[in-house]
């Protein structure tokens, strides 16, 4: 199997480790605060993503039987679905969370350059 | 935040034609519940849906909303060819700005109908409400008169919210 | 059975609901609440040590929404849990004893998080999932972030920010480990993923193994990933640093290594460099303590090398090194729950700000708090026939006998290092020869009963052999649970 | 420096991922293939497909992902219902107001950036609107996409529709707070009716399954999801709300 | 009734006495010296010298104790010393700050002591090898010296490494052996590189406790900002057990046949390893000698001169010949007894005038006689001047030595011995002899505690003087204890004379000669004196005509070995004091250079968050 052929197969994984890559880079490099906070939520929904596709099985749908067609035997599995939920909501807890860290840093720093806020090293 | 039964019950019968739209079911427990919801929300609500209450629900009215939309669309038909002309020609013959109209419509709800079904129309967006005077920006200012600026932009949508809103 | 022994994270989770309740009705009320709510874990993991001492020890689980154990989440309870339970609910009761009218601003949200915060190191200790365990990763975390803020200077709301952005990172890379692993065995709980990681492709595995592996690391504070931890120690309230040093490390040591254990069955690869980790970061914290001004930094970094120690001894993976780890766990927490509220309360008295210079000649004032905080540094130096002594000669027969010579000798190295700043310490607060600042004499007793109570626990686990006799086939017992993989499956699922 | 070090890492890393999900099997078929491992003695059943079988015996909801998140993972949906609840409070925390010197240039500012008549009307009509979708989506949770979070959120955005519309606009705390409480405490005590009744924290099935794909159906998990959108409705509202009084 | 446990028993009921009776003196002290001098009467009476009793107790299988004769010897030592300093202390401590703790740690480091000396595991012996080391760390705390915490925090740090180096040595038994015991040891499963390192850990461990030369850094500090009369103890008990452990762990269990193993050398008969023990014990010897004849303060002279004793004693060890074993134990005895003399005279000097510095004090003979006398009595002990017990140890030790063929060391020991007695004078000449001066007319007579405590000893020395073979035959007896065959060889004893191959020797007949001879000299000077005295006055001269006063300085005491000190001093300044303050130094700016790893930047923690992920991967995916 050739990588462009890997690539094209597993496109789900492809986006969601690219989302992971460039949330990475951002929390890397990035000075301002806020592109770090992207950095992260961009991983985040790179990791979610990820966790969905891991649920995926080819040709088959949702599984919420509301009709008579959906079947146990024709549905893709559900846990991560219900994963995704609880990792989704916490990741909404930590950037709520992690914003009015910020805005409160501003207040107190005048700056969102993270690279001048360390008063407390070595 | 004083509500009339009757602006009360006018948003309750619209919450329970919604929750019909959505669980699109008659079924009795979803009626029951829908109910009880449609009693619930308005309750909770801060300011009411409209200042007209159950007098919206006029058939009279119901039919001007449905004459509405027909225009609307085909407003919104022939202006989205336009632009598109306008986009595609290789001349850009467009002559943007803005232009100030005037409005015979008192409520809120209708200045908000009528500004949206201007900016909904391409070619046209309403920038601002001030008093009874909206700011369109008009991507082909053909005149800059308030009353010839009205009747092109506004025409008649201006009079069928009328029909229904007041 | 058992099944009451939910009410260790249900209670606590009641208690934080009802709490803003409780404050509307009266804003004094809430400050008692953590206490009850500790006092009643402690009563109920007594409870639970003696139903398991009744039932030959076997550790039980409790099945939550009564699905058998690979379908729903499942507790699972033994000897070590229940130490680590006593010891967070004792830990914590002593810091709730301490913490009334010292916040502030006595706000009740305080209380709310701190009863989380502990609701969710509980969580970590019990829990049989490997996601739940995730999920009470993050209720720890979360709440972690809040305290560290509490104060909201400059300082900690810097600390928090640093927090959190590791903090992001380590729970990204365990999702992402939980995935990658529960894409491979098609479930969650732990007994049954490790039923069936042998069928797990190496590669697989490893990539699981090691995205685990880093973000625990980084909430168990092992060396390359810790540099949240001085900070965060520094910037928040010492009842919470005290929390976060005594019991939230402990418990991700714990996870850290369940993980490793039970999920992953590791081998001495993975043993030889998590314990190469462990030398790192006791080597990294002892000599970065060494010449610390601000005493809570000065306290954080001994955290630090004492949980390398920790981890050396664990990741030795014999049973003696097991006991001696959990030994040594229990005995930080008590160690460093003297020294952060003892110097705190110091610090308190003189109005100073932090530096070891401001309590200079403070043992004039303050003989009983600063013998006691004497008394546990001797005891934590591993002087014998103290308690700390023991532990250590646990940990370090079993690094020795598992061949690791030069491990032994830096162990002693970095304690030797330790005993100069702590020696130092000792000779500043007993410093008489001038006292330069104003000193405010009151005596509180909810701030002197906590440490007296601790410095008892210290001389009950030193002196009374025979407890010690006992209390060693209990760590033993603790330790065969945490290696013991077989008896782990065979618990959860049934033979 | 930086983004070349940066650039390294994240090639590293990139070739060890590539490598372990070189060997992932996209989209196969896990639920229904059959195992050739004899080596474990021990049933191999995805944990996926025994939900998927037995969902309807056990819990009645026709949307498998809710019966997990509320019945078979209720436990971790407490969790998350907590976690929520602790980003709430630190928020709070964080943000609680301190004494501002220029108190009377935020009044004026706030007068200033007043949106207009446009936003105003139209959120005031479309709030009730999208709090019924809200209610929808977490009231039918068991039978459709969604669940208790979505519609809180949905809910949630509403409220935060209406701080953008309306500068003055103000919810009363405390009973947005007792709602979360009393929201909470309820989950909980679900959970503890389970316990004194049959020894089982967080049994769902306390009360009659009902007929299969109808709104009154598998027990207390629509309970439990219109308890757990209260909560998130009112705890990101509340949060949205000490992000504007802050500033 | 099980001997060891009555012992422990009374003593801890002393301990405990000196915690609850803590802040009343009298019924404290009394309590204490109760306990210390019934525990005394009990090793006594069932001492086992010539019965040959051994009692064994142990606890769990994993404490192991024994009594018999050979920590009879020590712990007799130990509590004699410690009665004798206890007993000093009661005036020497008085209304001192200190006071109050100062016998509740005093009575805990005897504990720890004793407690170590009847152990025969490692794991009972390390205990009480740290609670003697806790102990005397926290008895140093209260003194009054300033500068108290600096010394106490590097003796107790020097200390740590020393009972890590043991701990360590321990461990690498243990894990061979599994067990901690000392009889359990068995040389024939270690390779020839363990047992190497096993000795030179176990050596660094217990040098570092007898302050041998590279590790007696912290000595000269530790003892003299002690209070005075615990150094006493400090140096006439507390070293040896350096000394002890030396002899138990090499000889007691790992064994003659085992150190040979390591390395054997046909010309001087012995192991490398002993041979290095030999040459650090010579220079310790003779440094030590001469650090204490170039102390200008009386405390660290007496220190270095410690310092230099211990030599002498590990010459005997490293020697390992009974001879030599002979001769150290011998030597502990001797050591014992004028160390706990001099620094109790010391600290009645100290307490009395409050002076520590030679050239400030002069002529108090006439103001302390009973120091005098027991000053000159031990004095002539520690320069091995017959008839005194000294020089039995010194006869022996060269014996042993040039049995060994080692004819150099011998030389230099000999010098050292010389040197001895160079800073010994000092003791006479400055403090008692020569001008007093005025602020000291009236300085009363040391303390009667004191004067007893420090003529004890005296009279101990005297005693051992004319009757060195009842000790010498003691020590003989503990070829029971170490069943090694070569304590049978070479000595043999009758009551009074002492005989091997080298030579015969009575000590009773020189004693008594000396005495003989000493009484006919001075009935004889007297009868001469009769005939025309002279009495002439400290101020009978006048110098270029101008009448001398008692201002006037006419005591030559401040730097009197002052050309020693010139010709030495580009030597000085490379003492192993200034290399471990240089190491210490260059370790702090390490420490200082590690913590920068925490920049304070959340970003680099990022950073290195993904740099360990790399790696990780790295070594777990290649």
């Amino acid at each position: 199997m050739s990588w462009v052929e890997t690539v094209y197969n597993y496109s789900y994984f492809v986006g969601a480790f690219g989302l992971i890559m460039i949330g990475l880079y951002a929390v890397m490099v990035k000075t301002n605060l806020i592109k770090i906070l992207i950095g992260i939520n961009l991983i985040d929904v790179g990791v979610n993503i990820f966790l969905v596709s891991l649920g995926y099985i080819k040709g088959k749908g949702a599984p919420i039987f509301s009709n008579a067609s959906v079947t146990p035997a024709n549905s893709i599995d559900p846990i991560p679905q219900a994963l995704v939920l609880t990792a989704i909501v916490i990741g909404v807890a930590v950037t709520a969370l992690s914003l009015s860290v910020i805005i409160k840093l501003y207040q107190h720093y005048k700056t969102l350059d993270i690279s001048k806020i360390r008063e407390m090293r070595w | 935040m004083k509500k009339g039964l009757s602006l009360y019950s006018q948003e309750a019968v619209i919450l329970f034609v919604l929750w019909l739209g959505l669980t699109s079911s008659l079924n009795r427990q979803e009626l029951i519940i829908g109910i009880l919801i449609s009693i619930v929300i308005p309750f909770l609500t801060p300011y009411p849906l409209s200042d007209m209450g159950l007098k919206w629900l006029s058939p009279k009215r119901i039919l001007g909303v449905v004459l509405y939309l027909l225009v609307f669309l085909k407003a919104l038909f022939i202006a989205n060819i336009d632009v598109a002309k306008r986009v595609l020609s290789p001349s850009l013959n467009i002559n943007p700005g803005i232009v100030k109209i005037k409005t015979s419509l008192k409520t809120d709800v209708g200045k908000m109908l009528l500004a949206n079904s201007i900016t909904l129309t391409p070619g046209t967006l309403t920038v601002d409400i001030r008093d009874e005077y909206l700011y369109i920006h008009w991507i082909d200012v053909e005149v800059k008169d308030i009353e010839k600026a009205t009747k092109i932009i506004a025409g008649d949508f201006e009079n069928l919210i009328k029909g229904i809103v007041e | 059975m058992v099944d009451y022994a939910i009410l260790l994270i249900a209670l606590p989770l009641f208690a934080a609901f009802l709490i803003p309740l409780v404050a509307m009705v009266n804003k004094n009320w809430p400050k008692y609440i953590p206490i009850l709510v500790t006092a009643f874990n402690s009563v109920l993991s007594i409870n639970l040590l003696l139903y398991l001492n009744a039932h030959n020890g076997t550790p039980f689980i409790v099945k939550i929404g009564g699905f058998i154990p690979p379908f729903g989440i499942n507790l699972f309870i033994g000897y070590l849990a229940i130490i680590l339970l006593m010891l967070i609910s004792f830990v914590g009761l002593m810091i709730s004893l301490y913490t009334i009218n010292t916040v502030k601003d006595a706000e009740s949200r305080y209380y709310m998080l701190f009863i989380l915060l502990l609701m969710g190191v509980t969580g970590l200790v019990i829990t049989g999932d490997l996601f739940n365990m995730f999920v009470f990763l993050e209720i720890t975390s979360i709440s972690a972030y809040s305290l560290t803020a509490y104060k909201r200077d400059g300082l900690s709301l810097e600390a928090s920010m640093k927090y959190i952005l590791i903090g992001s990172l380590a729970s990204v890379f365990v999702l992402i480990g939980i995935g990658v692993i529960y894409y491979s065995t098609h479930t969650l709980n732990i007994a049954d993923i490790s039923n069936h990681i042998n069928t797990v492709p190496k590669y697989i595995k490893m990539f699981s193994l090691s995205m685990l592996l880093i973000g625990l690391a980084i909430e168990a504070e092992l060396f390359p990933v810790n540099g949240w931890v001085p900070d965060v120690y520094q910037a928040s309230p010492t009842p919470v640093t005290t929390i976060f040093s005594s019991i939230v490390v402990k418990a991700t040591i714990y996870v850290f290594f369940r993980v490793l254990f039970t999920v992953f069955r590791a081998d001495l690869t993975v043993m030889n460099f998590v314990m190469g980790l462990g030398v790192i970061t006791l080597l990294i914290g002892e000599i970065s303590a060494l010449k610390q001004v601000n005493i809570k930094r000065m306290l954080a970094y001994s955290s630090i090398g004492q949980v390398g120690l920790i981890v050396i001894a664990i990741s030795s993976y014999s049973s003696m090194g097991v006991a001696g780890g959990i030994y040594q766990m229990i005995n930080h927490a008590i160690f460093k729950g003297i020294l952060f509220l003892g110097t705190a309360y110091m610090i308190t008295s003189v109005s100073g700000t932090g530096k070891i210079s401001d309590l200079k000649g403070i043992a004039q004032k303050m003989p009983i708090s600063s013998f006691i905080v004497s008394f546990s540094i001797i005891a934590l130096l591993g002087v014998p026939p103290l308690t700390g002594f023991w532990a250590k000669m646990m940990i370090l027969s079993s690094v020795m006998s598992s061949g690791h010579q030069i491990i032994v000798a830096l162990i002693l190295f970095a304690t030797v290092v330790e005993a100069v700043y702590y020696l130092k310490f000792i000779a500043v607060i007993y410093d008489s020869s001038e006292i330069t600042n104003s000193f405010k004499s009151t005596i509180k007793f909810n701030k002197i009963v906590p440490i007296v109570l601790f410095a008892l626990t210290i001389i009950l686990f030193s002196v009374v052999p025979q407890f010690l006799v006992k209390f060693q086939d209990v760590l033993l017992k603790a330790a065969n649970e945490l290696t013991n993989v077989s008896s782990y499956i065979s618990i959860v699922l049934g033979s | 420096m930086k983004k070349i070090i940066a650039t390294l890492i994240l090639l590293v890393f990139t070739f060890y991922t590539y490598n372990t999900i070189k060997g992932f099997r996209f989209g196969h078929d896990f639920l229904n293939a059959k195992t050739n491992n004899k080596k474990i003695s021990q049933k191999i059943e995805p944990a996926g497909k025994h939900y998927l079988e037995n969902n309807k015996l056990e819990n009645n909801a026709s949307n498998v992902v809710t019966s997990i998140v509320v019945s078979y993972r209720g436990f971790d949906t407490l969790g998350e219902v907590t976690v929520l609840f602790l980003a709430a409070t630190g928020l709070g925390v964080i943000l609680t107001l301190t004494k501002k010197e220029d108190d009377d240039e935020n009044e004026n500012d706030s007068s200033e950036g007043e949106p207009s008549l446009i936003v105003k009307t139209a959120s005031r009509i479309l709030f009730p609107l999208i709090f019924i979708f809200g209610a929808y989506v977490f009231i039918h949770g068991h039978l459709t996409p969604g669940g208790g979070f979505q519609g809180g959120t949905i809910i949630a955005s509403a409220y935060l529709m209406m701080f953008l519309s309306y500068s003055n606009f103000k919810i009363n705390h405390s009973i947005f707070k007792s709602i979360e409480s009393m929201s909470g405490l309820t989950f909980i005590s679900i959970g503890l009716v389970g316990l004194i009744g049959f020894g089982i924290f967080l049994k769902l099935n306390l009360i009659p399954m009902g007929v299969f794909n109808t709104l009154f159906s598998a027990g207390l998990i629509p309970i439990v999801y219109i308890i757990v959108g209260f909560k998130v409705g009112s705890e990101l509202t509340a949060v949205v709300d000490s992000y504007r009084e802050n500033w | 009734m099980n001997v060891l446990r009555t012992i422990a028993l009374i003593l801890s009921l002393g301990f405990l006495s000196s915690i609850l009776f803590y802040k009343i003196r009298e019924l404290r002290n009394l309590s204490i010296i109760a306990s210390l001098s019934v525990a005394l009467g009990f090793v006594i009476k069932f001492f086992g010298i010539y019965t040959g009793i051994k009692r064994a107790f142990s606890y769990k299988d994993l404490f192991y104790f024994k009594f018999d004769a050979f920590s009879n010897f020590f712990v007799v030592l130990i509590l004699g010393v410690g009665l004798l300093a206890i007993l000093a202390s009661w005036n020497y401590m008085k209304e001192k700050k200190g006071e109050t703790f100062f016998y509740v740690f005093f009575m805990l480091t005897i504990l720890g002591m004793v407690g170590l000396v009847y152990s025969r595991d490692m794991l009972s012996f390390f205990i009480g090898w740290e609670v003697m080391t806790m102990g005397s760390f926290l008895v140093i705390l209260q003194s009054n010296e300033k500068d108290r915490f600096k010394f106490a925090l590097r003796y107790f740090i020097i200390s740590l490494i020393g009972a890590y180096s043991l701990l360590w040595s321990m461990f690498i038994i243990y894990n061979k052996v599994h067990s901690f015991k000392f009889s359990a040891f068995n040389s024939s499963v270690f390779t020839k590189g363990e047992l190497t390192t096993l000795l030179i850990t176990i050596s660094i461990g217990f040098l570092i406790k007898a302050a041998i030369m590279p590790f007696h850094t912290w000595a000269s500090g530790a003892y003299s900002r002690s209070p005075l009369t615990f150094t006493a103890f400090f140096s006439g008990a507390m070293s040896k057990m350096g000394i002890y452990g030396l002899f138990i762990f090499l000889y007691g269990s790992i064994g003659l046949s085992a150190i040979y193993k390591t390395g054997y050398n046909e010309f001087f008969q012995t192991s490398y390893f002993q041979y290095t023990l030999v040459w650090l014990g010579v220079i310790t010897a003779f440094l030590g000698t001469l650090r204490a004849i170039l102390s200008e303060d009386i405390r660290v002279m007496l220190a270095y001169s410690s310092v230099g004793q211990l030599g002498y004693m590990l010459i005997g060890i490293g020697l390992g010949s009974t001879l030599g074993l002979t001769a150290t134990l011998f030597h502990v005895v001797t050591h014992g007894l004028f160390k706990t003399s001099l620094f109790i005279v010391v600290a009645a000097i100290i307490h009395r005038t409050g002076k520590t510095k030679f050239h400030e004090l002069g002529g108090l003979i006439n103001n302390m006689p009973i120091a005098f006398i027991a000053t000159l009595i031990s004095i002539i002990t520690l320069a091995g001047i017959p008839p005194l017990g000294g020089f039995a140890t010194k006869w022996l030790l060269y014996e042993a030595m040039i049995e060994k063929r080692m004819f150099f060391a011998t030389a230099i020991t000999m010098l050292a011995s010389i040197g001895a007695f160079l800073y010994a004078y000092r003791l006479i000449q400055n403090l008692f002899l020569g001008q007093r001066k005025l602020e000291h007319d009236d300085v009363k007579p040391a303390p009667l505690t004191m004067q007893i405590a420090m003529l004890i000893p005296a009279l101990g020395m005297v005693f051992l003087g004319f009757f060195p073979n009842l000790l010498i035959k003691y020590t003989n007896l503990f070829i029971e204890l170490i069943n090694i065959d070569f304590f049978k060889l070479g000595v043999k004893v009758t009551d009074t004379a002492f005989t091997n191959s080298y030579g015969y020797w009575n000590a009773f007949y020189l004693g008594s000669a000396v005495v003989i001879i000493f009484i006919v000299s001075t009935i004889y000077y007297n009868l001469q004196r009769r005939a025309k005295i002279y009495k002439i006055g400290q101020l009978d001269i006048y110098t270029a005509g101008e009448y001398v006063t008692r201002e006037t300085p006419l005591n030559y005491s401040f730097n009197f070995y002052g050309f020693i000190f010139d010709s030495l001093k580009p030597a000085i300044k490379y003492s192993v004091t200034n290399f471990i303050t240089r190491i210490s130094k260059e370790f702090i700016a390490l420490s200082d250079f590690v913590r920068r790893i925490y920049t304070g930047n959340g970003q680099h923690y990022a950073i290195f968050t993904m740099i360990f992920t790399i790696i990780t991967l790295i070594y777990f995916l290649s």
